[in-house]
């Protein structure tokens, strides 16, 4: 069920009190979220990316804005983003160069080369890495909640899913989990219409997501997920009270996936009138500049640096790793456990 | 009269489609396999044929999936299941090893299902699109696993997994999907037989026990050995894992008196052990060399290509390690 | 939270619409549920029952009319019983002397000893018996819904889940299925208020069963688990609902499991005067005698007359039963698959 | 000096309560843990001691009882977690394989959790009480699995699991809960290593390699075969199936020249075809007869006791077997 695609362009909620460097600093993000996409478009299209490509086209604004309600550094909140928050992921501090790096699988990546695109963390800086099993991630991300619980930190946990991924046993356990132990957690649940090829009405029997949180005991708000601001309120309303120890909350960004499922996808399901409708009239990152600037907050020329400063940085973090080396061969061995420190090379490979 | 050339792909896409033109009872559920036709399209243009009804979109709830499957077997009907990719078939773990391949010893209830799905590596999937499920289900009484590596048998097996009375894991390799091409006889129905191994190529001097995608890189080894060192390799092709067809292994032990067992799995707990032990157990006397392993190394499938080339065995390793064999 | 001990007993509603024969029966088979498993305790006294023994005292009602809205006979509805469900086995046809011999492993048990207690199945009766994993039944039962769906046949499936199961990923993949392809479906949620010694609050954060139904766009009800006419009402409106094509429904029976997980469990963890109260006031037989026999229905003879021939079934099912063999070693083979017909018997049995 | 006789239940739940005491990071969680000390008492009285925070109740949620502990050991917390049957661990299956496992690995997170829980037959528990689940994650890179049988290392390997920086699944024989006993020392620390399998009966024509109950059986086997035959059986127990000790594996192989592998667990896929594939690699010269098995029956193992006695290995069986090796 799509939203009325236009949107009344209202002055920036009061309560989000947002100084005119916080508001250019979530567009920051917005566009290199973006830009930093197009750039792996352009990579994957000269086969420089290994593997497959997703984008988060049109729903970089509930990815940035979600994230930019939490306490960010050192032993702050943490969160587990899904393939399409990349924008979640670069709020939180994650680098163009570490993403465009686990794309092409090089040797500095994260993971230096042993998982793909956003698969990998930086718990200092306060993301864990998904597992491509959907649904996992929200028992995990339990267990990290549960630990600030236990250590009485005031710190809280969020965790992404897709309207699809809601459909998984290990949802349905976590979240359960969860709500009976009170945990300082919040739950982004992304309705943007498609899971792979399957639309909602195949996934799920109820109206929205949220309706799913009555069966937990917990909160839950539907809010635009294109609305940056709407997603940011909610959000940072659902953080402090998890803080405050009253537990899960669950939040239903409601968004489009305007991309295919990935970059080989064709999307010949999806209606051609309802994608042109989202594109034109409710494209997250539009719909923040005409609200930032018509508010007067900010003037275009402050967005206008900001593109440039993304162009620089995406193409100083492309330039720098493009070139760079794949992992040497026996790279592959070592850290599957701490003791034995490697895995043995077998035999065959020396005889 | 033979037909046009097709892929594995298609191969089994055909095995399907004449099963569900033959048997109205068949019918297919999984994530994306209605309109879309599957992630690997290997169902695509079935809703159209069959309707919605027959090939079902179901959520993104593989042990719904299996348990649903095997609830419509009990009740007479022939379910085909599809992981889409199989590394989610480990969300079924517990429906399929405990429910399903449990239910005609515990409860005499029959549940003709197969489930189905890409598996395996060498193509850059990383640790979650590259799974070799075969080894984790080989310890499941009740359950059966057939692994097709030629285009005849995807087409075949498929077709033989359905009519068979008991459920049946069937797994195929997306490396084989479009790489692999064969003229399949028109007319003539393709049934292979499950439980029994194919000789793929005979030798003299050795042989190579495999299935699957490494199948294809042990023959091409075999051709190797007998150009660059005159060694005379028989390859067997186990085509089904569970039950394994002991007879066609110990045969060829007994013929080639050395065996090297080649999988893409990873060594520790693959399925290579428990051929090895069969043979000893069967055949000791006629072994003039250990019994040795060309497998993935022990790590979860890394995603880069350096990584992953090295981690997988290659049809390099096959030969170094037949030559070392030989030398024995 | 328990219920408030003390019902109205209310004359019999007439929507129920049964016949004194009707009551009779369903009196024979409450007394028959507990008469048997009386004689199941005597047994394992005298340590004939090989396993655990497992009691449904006080939830007896329920299983009892549940099963009794169902259409019975061959190829009509089918249920699948968890271990509290005697009652609803029996309704469907199961006997005594099966349930006697499974709990004592005998050769002649429908599973020839394969299985324990109630897991056994009749599909030409109409249940399916349980697996010990909890939640592994909604799926398999949406299963055989799906297949009365794809035949068009006028047929329901009724599966029952505990507090506790409901808590499993299987539940949650397997109700949202059935909600989604709206199959006909019944759900009987059983809130006894114990999972072996996990109370309610430390297994879900809502208050009922029913809440939870809202997160799988499905109706649901809750009903006095120890009143046979509301469970009987309740079911069957349900039941008639799904056979009219129009999905699944959730049934909550409120009622309480009065003695331990199994027998071997003392219950120190429940509180006795709750205890004594569900046994005192509210026992859903004695209710149900209450109700009939205000209702001048039934005469106290009859009910006598019910009782003495339960007894003497009972009887007669124990003494034909209790001194048959175990099954012969060797049977432990054939039967893994069709094709091959039986595993191999290792070597060495035989040297 | 020596304590008072403890079972082997009272030496795991002894090894936990130190390592809580010890160490505040550690924590339990499962189901009916808590107040009601678990379904076989092995946390008694812990939710008393270290409060409900530190024991944890938790919903019938395997995958989230593994996946929370995940979560919490990656904030630096020890998380044990309980299977209230090792059975149930099936449901927990993907959690574990793919999330826990490859942790490390795929992200260089650590993930030291204990995942621990009754196993084993031998108790009349049917199909689902009664599993032995090794195998299927034997074929786990990243996961530990360790198994005791003696009441020490009970004690021994509860606590360097604990201690462990990665994974460790420990399996807990029911069947040995209250079966054995034996005195422990008082004061000194009862550590066992990970890794590290351990001689239980030294001898010359024969060895035989176990663990779990079957260790007791075949310990039980050798004194037979020594009274009535003399042939002298050595008794190796692995304790740790993942990484095996190939070394301990491959001495005592050298030392005998002949083994029989003994487990519990169903044949097909068992773990004994891994150590059947190992001794060929590494000892296939000094073998002078084929390594064999004593295992359970290709069934899910059934209830009635006539059934389970003939379906698992008995004493006899592995005499019988025994004495057949040493004669050939
Ligand atoms: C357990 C599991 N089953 C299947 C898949 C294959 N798969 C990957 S993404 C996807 C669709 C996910 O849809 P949704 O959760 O809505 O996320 P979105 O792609 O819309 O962001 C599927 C089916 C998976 N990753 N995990
Ligand atoms: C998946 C799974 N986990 C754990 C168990 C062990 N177990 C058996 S019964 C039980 C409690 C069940 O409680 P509930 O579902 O409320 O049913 P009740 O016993 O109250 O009828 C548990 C935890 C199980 N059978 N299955
Ligand atoms: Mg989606
Ligand atoms: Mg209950």
């Amino acid at each position: 069920m799509a939203l009325p695609a236009t949107r009344p362009t209202a002055a920036i909620p009061a309560g989000a009190a947002l100084s005119s460097e916080q508001l250019l600093e979530i567009y920051y993000y917005l566009r290199l979220t973006r830009t930093l996409e197009e750039r792996l478009v352009a990579l994957y299209r000269q086969t420089k990316v290994i593997g497959g490509l997703f984008r988060s086209l049109g729903q970089e604004g509930e990815s940035v804005a979600s994230a930019y309600a939490l306490e960010r550094g050192r032993n702050k909140d943490i969160l587990s983003p899904l393939i399409r928050n990349l924008g979640s992921m670069l709020v939180m501090g994650a680098q163009p160069i570490e993403i465009l790096r686990q794309y092409m699988a090089k040797a500095d990546s994260p993971t230096r080369g042993r998982e793909l695109n956003v698969h990998f963390n930086d718990l200092e800086k306060g993301y864990l890495g998904q597992i491509s099993h959907l649904g996992d991630m929200i028992p995990v991300m339990a267990g990290i909640a549960l630990t600030f619980k236990l250590r009485r930190e005031p710190r809280v946990g969020l965790v992404y899913i897709g309207d699809g991924g809601t459909s998984t046993g290990t949802f349905h356990e976590g979240l359960n989990f969860a709500a009976v132990q009170r945990l300082p957690m919040v739950v982004i649940g992304e309705y943007n219409h498609w899971a792979y090829s399957t639309p909602p009405e195949k996934q799920f029997a109820v109206r929205d997501l949220a309706d799913k949180a009555k069966g937990y005991g917990i909160p839950a708000v539907t809010v635009d997920g294109n609305d940056v601001f709407a997603v940011y309120e909610a959000t940072r309303f659902a953080v402090e009270r998890a803080r405050r120890g009253k537990g899960v909350h669950f939040i239903e960004v409601k968004t489009y996936r305007r991309k295919g499922h990935a970059e080989h996808d064709d999307q010949h399901y999806v209606p051609k009138d309802e994608l042109e409708q989202w594109s034109s009239q409710n494209d997250p990152v539009d719909r923040y500049m005409q609200r930032i600037l018509s508010a007067d907050m900010v003037g275009e020329v402050d967005l206008k640096d900001i593109d440039d400063r993304v162009r620089t940085e995406v193409d100083q973090a492309t330039d720098a790793c493009v070139n760079e080396s794949l992992p040497e061969a026996e790279t592959a061995l070592p850290g599957v456990y701490v003791d034995p420190p490697a895995a043995d090379k077998l035999w065959f490979k020396s005889v | 009269m033979a037909g046009a050339e097709v892929t594995f792909l298609e191969a089994l896409r055909q095995g399907l489609w004449e099963e569900m033109e033959r048997d109205e009872r068949v019918f297919i559920l999984g994530e994306d396999v209605g309109l879309y036709g599957g992630a690997f399209k290997v169902t695509d243009g079935f809703s159209t044929r069959f309707g919605e009804s027959r090939v079902i979109d179901t959520p993104i709830s593989e042990a719904a999936i299996v348990g649903a499957a095997a609830g419509a077997a009990h009740m007479g009907l022939r379910p085909v299941a599809e992981m889409q990719f199989i590394d989610f078939i480990s969300c079924a773990y517990d429906m399929l090893t405990n429910y399903v391949a449990t239910a005609r010893y515990r409860a005499g209830l029959a549940t003709p299902i197969v489930v189905r799905g890409p598996c395996g590596g060498y193509v850059r999937g990383g640790p979650f699109h590259s799974q070799n499920p075969e080894a984790a289900f080989l310890h499941t009484p009740g359950l059966k696993i057939v692994y097709p590596a030629t285009v005849r048998d995807a087409k075949g097996l498929i077709k033989a997994s359905i009519r068979d009375e008991d459920p049946v894991l069937y797994l195929e390799h997306k490396w084989l999907y479009r790489r692999i091409k064969e003229q399949l006889p028109e007319g003539e129905e393709i049934l292979t037989p499950i439980g029994k191994a194919r000789l793929a190529r005979e030798g003299k001097h050795l042989s190579i026990i495999s299935y699957g995608a490494t199948l294809w890189k042990s023959l091409e080894a075999a051709d190797k050995l007998e150009k660059d060192d005159g060694v005379s390799v028989e390859v067997l092709d186990l085509r089904t894992l569970l039950p394994l067809d002991d007879d066609a292994i110990v045969a060829t032990v007994k013929k080639t008196n050395k065996v090297l067992i080649v999988h893409e799995d990873t060594r520790t707990g693959g399925i290579a052990g428990e051929i090895a032990a069969r043979i000893n157990e069967k055949a000791f006397e006629w072994l003039d060399g250990p019994i040795m392993r060309v497998t993935a190394h022990d790590v979860p499938l890394p995603y880069a290509p350096t990584l992953e080339d090295f981690v997988l065995p290659q049809t390099d390793d096959i030969v170094k390690a037949a030559r070392w064999l030989a030398a024995y």
